[in-house]
């Protein structure tokens, strides 16, 4: 299993996705921007930073790199497609994902480990975990308030919601102001999946969690079929 | 030809940078300020002498990089 | 006839900030008067900022030498050997003048800056840390200094993707018209990457690499740095730098690919005395000279005279120096991570720098002479004569305070409360490395691969400083020292800042050499070479200096770092609390508890103790090694109180702690740790604390929901840990929010 | 009264957003785009009906916190 950690300039969580990966047992290289053939790869990654300095709108540049076509391609082939913050913005702005996002509501940036309530088991980035599922996971945004259309449309492909530790959702576990709590969806297919908080940095005891494990395995394992 | 373009979030999602700078105003003193909605403005330098072509160009632009279809509107002002 | 002196008649020289006795030894040097270019690179080279003029003399008391040392002070990092081949780059520096005009651009810009003493080393920067000081937060322009500060360290670090480990934060007057804002960068490379600030050898060429010049920062950085700031100074505001952590990410990533292909033989970053120091330093340290072309420089703007083009700070440029039959790989590489390159010289023989516009001459100088040749001031040093005075200006109290009572205001003082808003703010996760985070005493940081962890702690405190700079100065050592070894790591080596006023008065140069006798004490016991640092005089505001803010960045060794390093929030009920170090001399001159429930600044602090220094750490270092106490804690600002407390709120638990007397539990004598000691592990921790001399006070037990001292008297006094926790979380977003 | 601020980074100021949009643009296949600055808009709901006054207090708004004395240009339109 051979997945492609692609790297946009300002991008800078790509060898910490590629470890991750390892330790979920999939086998990770780096591919720059400006590549155009993704078809050796059974899945793919957009990690997080930020990809040509977030500069006028996260996402927005990073979108018109070559690679993209490729990324979209496979996307419609089936191939699992993961973007992990920044990643998450990147394919949003390309449309491989509905929605947007905007500046935190309280306008600071936010970096701790925040709780993550699993409500859909039917994508990629979590199919190995349980509906319910409390998950403890790194925030790491200034610009993780997500905001879409019509939320409503949004039934049955949120993935993951801001959540307390016992898993409530409500207003005082929403971090930073996405609606209706929102941290996670896929496409309908549940192929491409975008995540705003770090699975990679939850995946070994001595970093304080390994709760990111389920959802980097869950992408692992959804290369697996598709590719055999 | 000298372009300025204004992006503007629609007006139905929220603005958390305007809602903050509205309430420091107050909090400075400053009464009577009501919604605060904070834009973008680009300008931008572009070759070329025919006010029409140049509006389709950077219409282009906008509608591909400059603004976000999800979220904003924009409009576009060509200088003589 | 006498007319008002006309400011433009003022001589060039001077403007530049060069007095007239430095004007003589340039024409000296050149054996005719400069030409504007020439001027131009003397002024900012010779400024003190660069020149270390007024402190070079003092500079040298410092150890710095040891077998682990690769790269001593003088280069743009210093760099240690961590063993099996791995090296470590450490450096710190301030940008408080920067800050105080434009606060998130010049902690943004500091940022960058110090990133790139780090890679020009060879090294790739793995962690920040930054030490910031402001005046009382309820003072709204200094709520605008901090929140500026803290959003541009996080906008540039986070963006240039290097995660920020910790710092200090501290709020005291004498910083109101002068904050502090210094950055500190750690590195980490192979012994093969090592790259020095060279230009190498003949025919080597210069190659420009990064942003555009532009006129930033003329008459900025280094000018500004070495004059005071006076009532004026928001007239004569200089351009502000922007600093684009997109660029330097790219830069960072490309110059640490050319290291890795060989293709470099030197680089030198572009800080404040911009292509001045870039052309003259790797030329003057190879012994060489070079021929520069300022037209061959990309520009931001049309225009710029030579003199601006020598003299710009333009953020996020390095200068590479590369064999000819490299440059095509060179600007390979340039062009494949996006960045602009630029050929601007070539080194020659000779030692002479010649700097040609325009396709004219514009400067031929020796090289060499824009740093050795340098100004050196003995400036004179006095005693203060206010400082017995202050020494017998002891605290006192009519009434003894109630225990309760300036533990919750001691909770509440922004210096002491919780630091969590502003480094939740940095991405403090990065490169999965970070094993103890912001938030304890040192952060620890594995290196992958391998079976090692460092650990760094920063520590500062200018009221001790203030108070008695030496035994202050020393006293920081051994904290740090303390900080990192409870982690289990062995200190190594110390990278200073040293904030200061003018010091062209004698009582602050006497400050000045007395602190680094302190620090060069306790580097001594501690077999801590100092490895680099930073100098910023000047920091006065209508004539007052700040305390002598000296602040001490120290790098710990841990090989093999424990596998459960202890925690500050690992206490559980049922452990006991023990406290290991001298409670002897209970001192509270200089003490957060004087400054917040007294108002007062005085007296004496205790002297540091050597040996007790050297026992204490040993214990911290053994004790984490062997597994023995989960949860530690050093007794810093607000005494043992504070420290228990910090223990109690962040492990989520109580305690009932006996004491003698109330000074006892807010004294701040140095060399001092708490431990939550489960029962399993207290014969084993007595052992090591008895091969140590180390005395072992048994303090109470964790448990509870309160926070309970007990001495038997009326004195006695307990805090709900709900109301404590509330008090050190909020103390800080409540002022924000508005005072 | 509806009143428009423009806030303006002063030219000889470095703008690395502009510069990296102006690339991006290019990039893309727009041809001739040269210069590309990025400005803030505000737009402001106040209380009035003396346009004198209200830009006397509008100014004052730009002066203390909505522009940087020491990197901004500001200008302001008050819509009659
Ligand atoms: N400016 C800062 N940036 C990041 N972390 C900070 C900053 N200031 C304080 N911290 C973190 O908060 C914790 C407590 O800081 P401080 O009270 O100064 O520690 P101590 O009392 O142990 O010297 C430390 O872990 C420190 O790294
Ligand atoms: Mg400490």
């Amino acid at each position: 299993m051979k997945a492609a950690v692609v790297v946009f300039p300002g991008t800078n969580c790509e060898h910490d996705v590629a470890w991750a990966l390892g330790i979920a047992g999939a086998d990770a290289h780096l591919v720059w921007h400006r590549e155009t053939d993704l078809s050796d790869f059974d899945g793919i990654v957009l990690p997080g930073g930020f990809a040509h300095g977030d500069y006028l709108r996260t996402g927005a540049i990073a979108r018109f790199s070559p690679i993209m076509d490729e990324v979209k391609r496979r996307a419609e082939e089936g191939v699992p497609v993961l973007g992990i913050c920044n990643g998450f913005q990147v394919l949003c702005e390309a449309h491989l994902l509905p929605g947007a996002f905007h500046q935190n509501r309280d306008l600071t940036f936010i970096c701790r480990p925040i709780h993550l309530r699993v409500e859909d088991t039917d994508s990629i980035l979590t199919r190995a975990a349980e509906v319910g599922q409390v998950l403890t996971i790194p925030l790491n945004s200034y610009e993780g308030n997500f905001t879409v259309h019509d939320p409503a449309a949004m039934r049955g492909r949120v993935l993951a919601r801001y959540a307390d530790a016992t898993g409530s959702v409500d207003d005082e576990s929403n971090p930073n102001g996405s609606v209706d709590n929102i941290a996670a969806i896929s496409n309908p297919a549940g192929n491409v999946a975008g995540i705003m908080p770090h699975p990679e940095r939850a995946v070994e005891e001595i970093l304080g969690s390994v709760d990111g494990l389920v959802l980097m395995r869950s992408f692992v394992e959804s290369m697996e079929p598709a590719r055999v | 030809m000298k372009v300025t373009i204004v992006v503007r979030r629609r007006p139905e999602i929220s603005d958390p940078q305007g809602t903050t700078v509205s309430r420091a105003l107050s909090d400075m003193g400053f009464a009577g300020v009501g919604t605060v909605r904070i834009n973008k403005e680009i300008e931008l330098e572009v070759e070329g002498d025919d006010t029409a072509d140049v509006e389709r160009r950077v219409t282009e632009m906008c509608e591909r990089l400059l603004a976000n279809p999800v979220m904003d509107d924009f409009e576009i002002r060509v200088a003589e | 006839m006498s007319d008002p002196v006309d400011p433009d008649e003022e001589p060039v020289h001077r403007l530049l900030g060069l007095t007239d006795e430095e004007f003589e030894t340039i024409g000296g040097i050149l054996g005719r008067s400069p030409s504007d270019a020439e001027l131009a690179m003397y002024s900012v080279m010779w400024s003190e900022h660069c020149s270390y003029k007024s402190s070079r003399p003092h500079l040298g008391r410092f150890p710095t030498q040891a077998p682990w040392v690769v790269v001593g002070p003088g280069e743009n990092a210093g760099v240690v050997d961590l063993g099996d081949g791995w090296l470590a780059a450490l450096r710190i520096e301030s940008h408080n003048h920067p800050s105080f005009v434009e606060p998130y651009q010049g902690a943004a810009t500091g940022v960058g800056g110090i990133l790139r003493d780090v890679f020009t080393m060879g090294a790739r920067p793995i962690a920040l840390w930054n030490q910031i000081r402001f005046g009382s937060l309820d003072d709204a322009h200094n709520r605008y200094l901090f929140s500026g500060v803290v959003a541009g360290i996080a906008g540039y670090g986070n963006a240039v993707g290097v995660p920020t480990l910790g710092g200090e934060i501290a709020f005291e007057e004498c910083y109101t018209g002068n904050p502090l804002v210094n950055v500190m960068c750690l590195g980490v490379l192979r012994r093969e990457q090592l790259v020095l600030g060279t230009a190498g050898t003949e025919g080597s060429v210069a190659v420009l690499l990064g942003n555009a010049t532009g006129r930033d920062g003329i008459g900025g950085a280094s000018v500004l740095a070495s004059a005071s700031f006076d009532e004026t100074s928001g007239t004569k505001r200089p351009s502000v730098q922007v600093g684009d952590p997109f660029e330097e990410k790219k830069l960072i990533e490309a110059c640490l690919e050319l290291y890795d292909k060989g293709l470099v033989v030197g680089v030198q970053d572009l800080g404040a005395a911009g292509l001045s120091c870039a052309c003259s330093e790797p030329a003057a340290r190879a012994g060489m000279g070079m021929d520069v072309d300022l037209d061959a420089v990309h520009t931001r703007e049309p225009d710029m005279t030579a003199p601006e083009l020598l003299m710009s700070e333009s953020q996020e440029r390095m200068m590479a120096f590369v064999a000819p039959d490299r440059l095509e790989a060179v600007l390979e590489v340039a062009r494949r991570w996006e960045i602009d390159a630029a050929v601007v010289g070539t080194v020659t023989t000779g030692g002479t720098l010649t700097v040609r516009h325009n396709g004219e001459v514009v400067a031929e100088l020796p090289a060499d002479s824009l740093s050795e040749a340098a100004p050196v001031y003995k400036r004179p040093t006095g005693e203060p004569i206010w400082l017995a005075g202050l020494w017998n200006n002891t605290m006192d109290l009519l009434t003894p305070p109630s225990v309760d009572e300036a533990l919750l205001r001691l909770l509440d003082d922004p210096s002491i409360a919780d630091a969590r808003w502003v480094y939740e703010q940095y991405d403090h996760m990065l490169f999965l490395n970070t094993v103890i985070e912001p938030g304890h005493d040192a952060s620890l940081i594995r290196i992958k691969g391998t079976s090692k962890g460092l650990a760094v702690s920063t520590d500062g405190n200018g009221r001790h400083c203030y108070l008695d700079p030496r035994r202050g100065g020393a006293r920081l050592v051994y904290e740090a020292g303390l900080n990192v070894a409870l982690t289990g790591a062995e200190p190594m080596a110390v990278v200073d800042n040293l904030n200061f006023g003018n010091p062209e008065k004698p009582e602050v140069m006497w400050q000045f050499r007395e602190t680094i006798e302190g620090i060069s004490e306790a580097c001594e016991v501690l077999s801590t070479p100092v490895i680099g640092g930073n100098v910023s005089f000047y920091n006065e505001t209508d004539g007052n200096d700040i305390f002598p803010t000296p602040v001490i960045g120290l790098l710990g060794l841990a090989d093999p770092m424990p596998a459960h390093p202890p925690r500050l929030d690992g206490a559980r009920a049922g452990m006991e609390l023990w406290m290991f170090g001298s409670q002897r001399s209970r001192n509270l001159a200089g003490s957060a508890f004087e400054k917040v429930i007294a108002g007062h600044v005085g007296g004496r602090p205790s002297a540091p103790d050597a040996v007790m220094a050297r026992g204490v750490i040993e214990v911290a270092i053994h004790n984490a090694r062997l597994g023995l106490a989960p949860a530690v804690h050093d007794i810093s600002d607000g005494g043992a109180a504070v420290a228990i407390a910090e223990m109690c709120i962040r492990s989520g638990v109580g305690a009932t702690v006996q004491f003698t007397d109330w000074v006892g539990l807010f004294a701040e004598n140095p060399h001092r740790f708490i431990a939550a000691v489960p029962a399993d592990v207290a014969s084993d921790l007595e052992t090591l604390a008895a091969r140590w001399d180390v005395p072992v006070t048994r303090l109470g037990h964790f448990g509870g929901t309160e926070i309970r001292f007990e001495n038997g008297g009326p004195e006695s006094a307990s805090v709900g840990l709900a109301e404590a926790t509330e008090r050190w979380r909020e103390a800080i977003p409540r002022r924000l929010a508005g005072g």
